[in-house]
């Protein structure tokens, strides 16, 4: 599958976990997709920790505002009923609880809901931004990523071994090859990704997965 | 009461080895005009506050790359290449701070608070050494205040008490920062009489603002 | 997002012995519609959060009338005979907080803070049996948060996502209670429809508000 | 003197402590009346802890507004230049040494700076409302109050016995007969009221005071 689909497909499985009036707030890049995949009859409303509640599209080429921007610095819109805020309530807010969901990318993720997202000690540093604290506040933790690196070997481990962003903290996980949820007793998995089976998965998963009677399908 | 004074004078008032917070994400709500007015004096060996250090070339990124900061309290460094290479060869000090904490610990040191028991990190790096606290199975860590002795900001308007305005979502890291320094200089894009911006609508009353610089100024 | 609801569909929310925060300095502020919806229910034994009591016949005052409290974490109660006499025939339990100190136990609650260090108190019985820090010299001592179940706020006006804007001072304890409960209800005196309010302009975002009540209905 | 008399005579006296551009914060009642004494070269702007910086005078009768009050409750207005804000930031303010002065009634205070004013047990029990917030954050603590009671005794005392508002935080003590500084050697008498003599002050006080060799005057 071509990359862009991949992506499409991981974002539209994320959105489909999301509910009629639900606040969400999308990390840089993969999860920036899932906002495309909202069906038109249901409102979501976006926030960016850098200090708006109803962020909405890319603006038309000219229209961009230096003071509209996501946490990744692109270029934001207001959407009809949208809140400034400064970075204290932003965080507030996120830490709280309030924020529904959270999809963040990840380096690793864990099979005790652990995620490392902020560095790789000596290659590369960019710092941990709002990351921790959108993963010890927002209600679900959902990690947007590919299953394995380029190496082909699982991003989804027994236990991170980079720096962690947040411990115990994801709710969900969501691949180009599965979806996946952390629960007490550990990872289930929920739904393949189409052309691939259980048995796939598996095998490429370091982590344990329980696996439940009935496994879906998502595409 | 603030003073109007220019960005020269501004900068003037800084000291080697200073603690100063800059405010903005990603070069929005940063005051550019001072950042520049600080890179033309010999001030060196500055300690930064700030969410990012923005880009090598625009933002507080252009105090990193004028090589004045020695050490830094930050989010995310990212964005700036130059922050990352003084970084990794050990010329640049850096204690990375969770982007809402950094927050909270600016706003306790403007608030009067001793420290505050936060959530976040808990179980990372971030942890290493803080006192804890358990309360119904969750687990919190001691954050202590972050003080400077200068906070430059940047609002769109201000009045001559100082009242500020901000322009959308450029205010970010403005309203904390403009109560954690002993000294407060807002770079602003115009200056209003008294009375003409609306009390509902001021977002960061005059009493946290020493130093009013119009921009170019 | 929020549902709009009448102000008995409100009130029928209570329970007995439900914890409450109401908003209001003095009935500034004070929701004081719902109260009388809640007045007019058989809930009893709530637990009360807010700045002071108000007045014996008026704002939050009128739930004290109704004998409709039992505990109350409160700044002030000077203003209201009834709970004057209520607390001295010790039919009122009454923890005391500092009014400042109120609102950063509630906002903690609301932040997901474990506690805050707090100067205020140092030295007196609101420091009694809790843990202290010492920084410089300076002592703090630790604040717990304060939650409830059901808060009971007072705006202006709000737009149809729960975005809310206040009448001058009347903002007081309304945005930290706006995120201390698991339920906000606010009572308004109008709605608006979305995208009416300017962004800039919203004190509180609508993520906080569960329920809007228009005053009379 | 009459008590209207007295009353104006300290508050006079606190005004004096002042400077141009200062910020102040003023409890119910006798100190209220600090703000009829600033000259009128001078500009103090007054906040109340309810939510306004720039309190003005009392409004002409018919034109209250309920919701701009003073702590005590009584009609306000806003100067030009006023802002509004929450009581979560206005206690902020406080706490964080942005305000210069506040200026409080008291029941008692003593020798070694304390102040207490919220309660006498078994009798009055107002509460704390804003007092030991203000007591600990500002950077001029003021103490406006009667010499004696009303059976002569002296409310200055070594050790106050009424439960605390604040412990060793008050910068001045100014009363019908005296202006006191507080410092760490102790309660430095700096002023006696016309119609005193020092020896009628120190009679009157029960907490020792320290007299320098030049005391001043106030009326």
């Amino acid at each position: 599958m071509e990359k862009q689909n991949k992506r499409d497909m991981i974002c539209r499985r994320i959105a489909s976990e999301l509910k009629d009036g639900d606040y969400c707030n999308l990390g840089i890049g993969l999860p920036t997709g899932v906002a495309d995949h909202i069906p038109s009859d249901m409102r979501v409303y976006f926030q960016s920790e850098n200090g708006i509640l109803g962020a909405g599209p890319r603006p038309e080429s000219g229209m961009e505002d230096p003071d509209l921007i996501n946490a990744g610095g692109g270029p934001i819109t207001a959407i009809p009923g949208a809140s400034y805020f400064d970075s204290f309530w932003s965080f507030s807010m996120i830490r709280g609880g309030h924020v529904d969901m959270t999809v963040l990318g990840a380096l690793q993720v864990d099979q005790e809901g652990s995620i490392a997202n902020w560095m790789i000690p000596g290659k590369l540093v960019p710092g941990i931004g709002g990351a921790m604290d959108l993963v010890s506040g927002a209600r679900q933790v959902v990690a947007a990523m590919e299953h394995t690196d380029k190496y082909g070997k699982s991003k989804i481990l027994k236990k991170c071994n980079l720096p962690l962003t947040g411990h115990r903290v994801l709710t969900m996980i969501v691949t180009d090859m599965a979806a996946i949820k952390v629960t007490d007793e550990g990872l289930v998995l929920v739904d393949v990704a189409e052309g691939f089976t259980v048995e796939d998965v598996i095998k490429a998963t370091d982590a344990d997965l329980i696996i439940p009677d009935t496994v879906g399908l998502f595409n | 009461m603030p003073q109007i004074i220019t960005g020269k004078q501004a900068a003037m008032m800084l000291r080697d080895n200073d603690r100063i917070m800059v405010s903005g994400f990603l070069v929005s709500g940063c005051p550019e005009y001072l950042m520049e007015c600080i890179v033309a004096t010999d001030v060196k060996n500055l300690h930064l506050v700030g969410i990012s250090t923005d880009y090598d070339d625009r933002g507080v990124g252009k105090l990193i790359t004028a090589e004045k900061v020695k050490s830094l309290q930050v989010s995310h460094i990212g964005t700036n290449k130059t922050t990352q290479a003084l970084y990794k060869s050990g010329k640049l000090d850096i204690e990375f701070v969770p982007q809402g904490i950094l927050m909270e610990r600016i706003r306790a040191a403007g608030a009067g608070l001793g420290g505050i028991f936060s959530p976040v990190g808990v179980g990372t790096d971030v942890a290493e050494g803080k006192e804890t606290l358990e309360e119904n199975g969750r687990k919190f860590i001691l954050e202590r205040p972050i003080r400077a002795r200068v906070s430059f900001i940047k609002a769109k308007t201000a009045d001559k008490l100082g009242n500020l305005v901000y322009s959308k979502m450029s205010r970010n890291s403005n309203p904390v920062m403009a109560m954690g320094s002993e000294i407060t200089i807002v770079e602003v894009d115009e200056i209003v009489e008294t009375g003409e911006i609306d009390p509902e609508k001021v977002v960061t009353p005059g009493i946290f603002v020493d130093y009013i610089v119009r921009k170019g100024e």
